[in-house]
């Protein structure tokens, strides 16, 4: 049967600077290039480009060139080639269309619609450089206010301490390489914030970092134990993630190699399959008995965070989960990224993180509870900007996931799911996996925060405040360009002008 | 007496077998220090000093290189006086001129780190540690950092002299 | 300290660097018959065909003896006193502290065939060679008495000058020394390819001519016409020296594991000595340049007064031969694996033992070959993994990943 | 054209002066004193806002509550009158006694009362009735209906209104009044429609905050505050504060000392360098009310009936001089304020970015006599004359 399935890419050689070294070659999981076997030259098969730049990054010679095909069908605003060709794919297949990253469609990004402040005569901007520039952050929760509060009890309030507010999202070792979490970690430790293990455990060789890591308890249960728990300095059940709201995780039988499978608990070569919910968790009170489970195994030395992908109706979920035993609060927005995910779910699920965290910080406050849980966003944030308007429309801590794999060098191919990752992220093949050297993942990890940190502090500085505390939840600090009065309304933003 | 010398330490974990050492190793030494492409394609290849091995299954990768031992087998075996240790440097060197292509070298190195025979040039080719560059072109090249230049100190022993 | 070296070879290089690592003091004196010291005798061959000049014989720079401040007397000694002295044949009388005899070995057959004829020539010193070079033209026939390194390089250097040269050998292949009749057939078939003719397994019963030899007369009654007549049929040690002075001998001097003779303080290296064999541990004389200047700077080092111990000989042999690389290492010539090939035609050979490799050939596809060599000497145990070594190219694939690292030890 | 927003309506900037005196034995003194002061500083004002609180000024009233309150009219007035009579007693009420000052220029009507509050409908708990007054001052501001309580506290009150602060003083004839502890603020707004509510000091119950400078923060702060209860109605930073400090002190109980380590903590470079259990405590501290720090520029005087608690932001962005002598605190924008009215100055220091200036009345002092000589009762200035 004729493949209507077409090619996304094409590859440019200028055989002028083509020396045949062969790199290309060797760098390509997916087989694209190749030397041809009757005259050593070297070749491309177009159709296998999953567009990831690799070889463009690799070649010496500068020979290479990876575009978009360019013959395309004809011009038509709802039948556009890429939904032509998702069909072609299905009926070729009659498959669910599976992707990685998270949401593609270039909706409004709310955080490019948002402006920041910043001071101007009436009060000083201040100098980061000369000036001491405070980002320090607690999450955790935080006792109730009354005369009778609970501030000589500290053992009672356990607290994570972030020198950025900027953490490493839930990413397992599984669907990302060791070396992936041996960066993060590592760099999370160096700059003093917290790296996420994601649903596949610990693996021993990143214990040493087990202050800064965040253990995650999801629907599979994958490499829990008491131990585990006891490991990481935060507890997060994750119910949901943006990529995939409502749906489970399935890490393929393949990529449970002999590490992953030690590291999860499970038998080497089973799929590991996440259930869309976690079967012990069906109402709100389940999820607080889970909570206080957790709670209970570890007296109550760390906090407990709840992950939600960002939905409808959530601030209400937020503010149940909040009275439900949540210390810290984790909305994943629609753009959230995955390993794997059905391409349909990713794009067409949940909502922008900017309304869910605009909705659920207002609630809070109108419950009065806000200053007793943090709120921890996540889903998109692109760079310190992003976190900026975060945290001014009342976020705590954001966590990046996505933006962290590219620094470590991922060109957002969206392939994570086949193992073929070629910048040796999303994979556990140990001749991939060994692409990323930790110790330069880690000063990439380390670089990116470093440069947040300082573009944290401009942003800071230029509104005239020295502390980020006094960003957080500070709405006057944003205005709106572009939106709606209903979209500014939510928000809780002024329109620029204003 | 010791001696602060230049080393090549290679870290296989991370050699992703792309052969860029190999590649600038081979540039560095042609008559086109500066350009890959005439390096290449002009008039017969240059040979590399070092390569990089892949493991039989294809999942990992090793860089195959002179050591630059301390009581080289080379310098011992070598007829022809090519093969010498520079008291200085520590480097193991072969003179082009004086080479003689026994190929008793390659027998002799442990490591498989002489270059010569599948050439077609009957002379041995070995890392001479780039001395005049700041980084050897290898480890400059390296995009993975698996090749790292060290100075370590060592304990000078008196081999052949040259 | 007074140390005397008789002979001045490579042994003698190795020793005069071996004492002066410890000793930049004492007074060192080598005494050699040859007027051109320390040149490098397997390049001889090379000299002869041309392909590199007489200064390239050296490899030690020419300030060498002046740098170690070492005294030559070029002479021949005849006489050695246990209790210190050594006379030489002018008469002249050398005290010593410490004694080396590195005097090497004699051809054979050359004083029984050579007597009386100046158109046979041995293949051993520069002024053999020169001697060759006198004589040798295009065209020439030349019978090498001897299918040996040796004789075969002297085949290759006449080849490269357009003479006509015949390999002679009672072997019925070349290199019977060190290869295996797989081996050895493939380098014959390689010679004839290249036009050199060899008759193997014939014994020479004469040779035939005065003073000019005309033919090479075998024990079967053949003969081979002849311009010139090479031997290179190997050397044995020189005894003569060591004859009545109460030094143990065997086959060579024997001597312990600081190359110390049965006489404290006199020394041997070199194709001279019989030291101890690497994998049998039995003593052996093995008459190849490494283990000669190994042997020669260990024994300085004693004198010197610095304990070190030899490690044991390893026979380890590399030849290019007419851009044919044989290479062999160990017990070459036992039963082993193999593994045969065309095209350019290959042989490789893995001689195995309790599990861990004792010798190799390889012919053709030699890169990396010394990672077995290395093998043999670390006593590496491979069991399993064997026919990864047959490989016909290691280069490529990295043997050492290929072995558990338990068992490899590397 | 559409009128121009007011306070309430928009956030305004503006720059300011302060001053701030007070007699630490508790022994009154005329207004005239700190109008000098504040005069000095003429420049840091644009004549758009001027104000003061006074303490011990209605001795002979002391156990009734003084409401001071703007009007813009009589039904105003009417409404407002029925509200506070639901909920208190007044025991006396009349107009504030002004004087004609050509630079004051269309004032409301500005009345006081002075109340008791009506038993039957307030708790005997004095915790639930100040609750209460909160909530009903806090009500009437934020309906703005045209009825505005400037000051609502026990033998003190806030005099304030559109122009320069001098002008104030005269108009308010602040010459005749006669209190221990006085504070005084010129503003500099940057729109030009000054609304005499909008002047500061503000006040909530005895308390009054005057302030210079602009909080960068005042949105994180005005939200955390907001969700106890509070109504942000001026949305202005002096507000934003007085609540702040209302909430820290009297409804969680805490010191003005804690207030400041809230309000303006150590940097953490400091806290490092701090003994463990203190910096531990800070850093507790702070994570718990990290939405109430002060952030930009500042310089705030706290008045109670007790006292005084100057402080500057933790950078010390805006200027603030201190000075002491014997009997008196006083606290300025600028030293040559202080100078103008302080003698026999032991010490005049330029206090520390979050550093609190204390200046606390010892009201339980048996010396009730004044010192200065030129204090507005002439039975002071003979007294004070006969003690030189």
């Amino acid at each position: 049967m004729l493949k209507l399935q077409k090619a996304k890419f094409e590859i440019g050689r200028d055989f002028d600077r083509c020396v045949g070294c062969g790199v290309c070659v060797n760098q390509c999981a997916n087989e694209v290039h190749f030397r041809d076997p009757y005259d050593e030259s070297v070749c491309a098969d177009d159709i296998k480009c999953v567009g990831c730049q690799r070889c463009v990054h690799l070649c010496p010679t500068g020979a290479l060139r990876v575009v978009s095909f360019a013959s395309r069908t004809r011009e038509h605003g709802l039948w556009t080639s890429t939904v032509i060709n998702e069909i072609h794919l299905q009926s070729d297949s009659g498959g669910i269309l599976l992707s990685g990253m998270g949401h593609s469609r270039p909706d409004t990004v709310y955080w490019d619609r948002i402006l920041l402040n910043a001071s101007q005569v009436t009060n000083p901007s201040i100098d980061p450089l000369r000036e001491p520039m405070e980002l320090k952050t607690f999450l955790g929760r935080k006792p109730p206010l009354n005369r009778k509060n609970s501030l000589d009890a500290p053992e009672k309030y356990p607290q994570l301490e972030l020198e950025i507010p900027v953490m490493f999202a839930a990413m397992s070792f599984g669907s990302v390489s060791l070396n992936v979490h041996k960066s993060l970690a590592r760099a999370a430790m160096s700059q003093k914030t917290y790296w996420n293990t994601g649903e596949g455990g610990l693996h021993p060789e990143v214990r040493a970092y087990r202050d800064r890591a965040i253990v995650q308890v999801a629907s599979g249960r994958f490499g829990v134990s008491p131990e585990y728990l006891e490991e990481g300095a935060c507890i997060e059940i994750k119910i949901g993630q943006g990529a995939k709201p409502g749906i489970g995780g399935h890490l393929p039988g393949e990529k449970v190699t002999g590490e992953v499978a030690r590291t999860r608990k499970i038998p080497p070569g089973s799929d590991a399959i996440s259930p869309a919910p976690h079967h012990d968790i069906y109402s709100i009170e389940d999820l607080s008995q889970l909570i206080y489970s957790l709670k209970e195994a570890t007296a109550y030395r760390k906090p407990v965070a709840v992950k939600i992908a960002a939905v409808h109706n959530v601030a209400a979920i937020c503010s149940g989960m909040a009275r439900a035993g949540a210390d810290i609060l984790v909305i994943d927005g629609y753009r959230g990224g995955s390993g794997a995910t059905p391409l349909r779910i990713r794009n067409d699920v949940g909502i922008p993180v900017e309304f869910a965290l605009a909705a659920v910080d207002r609630r809070l406050r109108e419950e009065g509870i806000r200053n007793e849980v943090s709120l921890v966003v996540s889903g998109g944030i692109r760079n310190s900007a992003d976190v900026a308007k975060a945290i001014a429309l009342g976020a705590d801590a954001v966590y990046i996931g996505t933006a962290a794999l590219v620094a470590l060098g991922c060109h957002m191919c969206q392939n994570c799911y086949t193992g073929k990752c070629n910048w040796g992220i999303a994979t556990v093949n140990p001749r991939l996996a060994r692409r990323l050297n930790p110790d330069i993942g880690t000063l990439r990890a380390e670089n990116l925060l470093r440069a947040w940190k300082h573009e944290l502090a401009e942003f800071l500085g230029g509104m005239g405040m020295n502390a980020i505390e006094s960003l957080r939840g500070n709405r006057l600090m944003l205005r709106g360009l572009g939106l709606t009065e209903r979209e500014l309304e939510i928000l809780g933003i002024k329109a620029v002008g204003e | 007496m010791t001696a602060v010398v230049r080393r090549v330490e290679a870290q296989d974990e991370y050699c992703m077998g792309c052969g860029l050492c190999r590649l600038a190793c081979q540039v560095a030494h042609s008559a086109y220090p500066l350009s890959i492409v005439k390096a290449m394609k002009t008039g017969s290849r240059p040979v590399p000093r070092m390569s990089v091995e892949s493991s039989a299954d294809g999942m990992s990768f090793r860089s195959v290189r002179c050591l630059q031992c301390e009581d080289p087998e080379c310098v011992k075996i070598c007829i022809s006086g090519a093969a010498t240790r520079d008291e200085e440097t520590g480097v193991v060197l072969i003179d082009e001129q004086k080479c003689v292509g026994c190929w008793s070298c390659v027998i002799a190195c442990p490591e498989g780190a002489i270059i010569g025979p599948g050439t077609g040039r009957g002379k041995a080719y070995k890392c001479d540690l780039c001395l005049e560059r700041e980084f050897p072109a290898c480890v400059a090249a390296c995009p993975n950092r698996a090749l790292i230049l060290r100075e370590v100190e060592v304990v000078e022993s008196t081999t052949r002299e040259g | 300290m007074r140390y005397v070296i008789i002979g001045g070879s490579i042994a003698s290089v190795g020793a005069i660097e071996g004492i002066r690592k410890f000793d930049r003091e004492g007074s060192i004196t080598v005494i050699s018959d040859e007027p051109d010291p320390y040149y490098s005798r397997p390049l001889i061959s090379y000299y002869l065909a041309g392909k590199i000049d007489r200064a390239g014989l050296y490899y030690r720079k020419p300030e060498f003896y002046q740098r170690n401040r070492v005294q030559v007397i070029t002479g021949k000694a005849c006489n050695l006193a246990p209790d210190g002295v050594v006379t030489l044949e002018s008469g002249e009388k050398i005290p010593y502290d410490k004694l080396l005899l590195a005097v090497g070995g004699t051809p054979l057959l050359y004083d029984r065939l050579a007597a009386g004829r100046d158109n046979v020539v041995g293949f051993y010193t520069l002024e053999d060679v020169e001697r060759i070079r006198l004589q040798v033209m295009p065209g020439i026939r030349v019978a090498v008495i001897g299918a040996g390194l040796v004789g075969l390089k002297a085949a290759e250097a006449l080849y490269y000058l357009n003479a006509k040269p015949t390999v002679v050998d009672l072997a019925p292949y070349p290199l019977s020394g060190i290869l295996d009749p797989v081996g050895g057939e493939m380098v014959e078939r390689h010679l004839r390819s290249k036009g050199v003719e060899c008759k193997l397994g014939m014994e020479v019963s004469s040779l035939e001519g005065t003073p000019r030899v005309k033919e090479v007369v075998f024990t079967d009654g053949s003969h081979l016409d002849c311009d010139m007549v090479i031997i290179a049929a190997g050397v044995r040690p020189n005894l003569a020296l060591a004859a009545g002075t109460g030094i143990d001998t065997g086959q060579g001097i024997l001597v312990d594991e600081h190359q110390e003779t049965s006489i404290p303080s006199v020394y041997a290296a070199g194709d001279v000595a019989q030291a101890q064999e690497l994998l049998s541990g039995d003593k052996k004389v093995v008459p190849i340049l490494p283990l000669a200047w190994e042997q020669g700077r260990i024994a300085g080092m004693n004198m010197a007064g610095h304990e070190a111990v030899y490690r044991g000989s390893l026979a380890v042999n590399s030849v290019s031969l007419l851009d044919m690389a044989i290479m062999t290492a160990g017990d070459s010539r036992a039963e082993g694996l193999c593994a045969v090939g065309d095209n350019p035609p290959y042989y490789r050979k893995i001689v195995l033992q309790d599990g861990g490799v004792t010798g190799l050939i390889a012919i053709n596809h030699v890169d990396n070959m010394g990672i077995i060599t290395g093998m043999i000497r670390k006593r590496v145990r491979i069991e399993g993994h064997e026919s990864l070594l047959l490989q016909p190219r290691l280069n490529g694939v990295d043997v050492r990943s290929c072995l558990p690292t338990a068992i490899t030890g590397l | 054209m559409k009128k121009m927003l007011r306070e309430g309506d928009v956030r305004i900037p503006a720059g300011c002066a302060i001053a701030a005196l007070v007699n630490l034995r508790g022994l009154p003194f005329a207004g005239t004193r700190i109008a000098d002061c504040i005069a000095v500083m003429r420049e840091r004002s644009n004549g758009l806002g001027g104000g003061f609180a006074a303490y011990g000024i209605y001795p002979e009233m002391k156990d009734y509550y003084a409401v001071h309150v703007f009007f813009d009219g009589i039904p105003e007035k009417r409404e407002f009158e029925y509200q506070l009579r639901r909920h208190f007693r007044v025991v006396s009420t009349g107009p504030i006694p002004t004087r004609r000052n050509d630079e004051i220029h269309n004032p409301p009507i500005i009345w006081r009362y002075f109340v008791s509050p009506e038993n039957s409908l307030l708790a005997e708990e004095p915790v639930r009735r100040q609750e209460f007054m909160v909530s009903f001052i806090t009500g009437v501001n934020a309906a703005s209906n045209g009825a505005y309580i400037v000051s609502f506290g026990k033998n003190m009150g806030v005099f304030k209104g559109v122009g320069f602060p001098e002008d104030i003083a005269d108009f308010f004839r602040l010459d005749e009044y006669r209190g221990y502890l006085w504070t005084a603020h010129g503003r500099f707004p940057t729109n030009t429609p000054g609304w005499w509510g909008g002047a500061h000091p503000f006040a909530l119950l005895e308390t009054t905050v005057i302030h210079n400078g602009e909080i960068s923060s005042y949105d994180a702060n005005r939200r955390f505050i907001e969700m106890y209860g509070y109504r942000c109605s001026l949305q202005t930073d002096t507000e934003v504060i007085a609540y702040i400090f209302d909430f820290l002190c009297r409804r969680l109980g805490m010191s003005q000392e804690e207030a400041a380590l809230i309000v303006a903590p150590p940097l953490w470079d400091e806290l490092a360098m701090m003994e463990e259990e203190t910096a531990n405590r800070i850093t507790r501290i702070r994570a718990v009310f990290s939405s109430l720090l002060l952030n930009g520029p500042f310089s705030i005087v706290l008045a109670t009936p007790d006292g005084i608690m100057a402080l500057n932001d933790r950078l010390k962005l805006r200027p603030m001089v201190a000075a002491e002598n014997e009997d008196f605190v006083a606290v300025a924008s600028e030293e040559a304020a202080i100078r103008k009215i302080l003698t026999g100055i032991n010490r005049i220091w330029s206090p520390r970015g979050g550093e609190p200036v204390w200046g606390k009345v010892d009201l339980t002092h048996p010396e009730r006599e004044p010192l200065y000589a030129g204090e507005g009762g002439s039975d002071d200035a003979e007294a004070a004359k006969s003690k030189i």
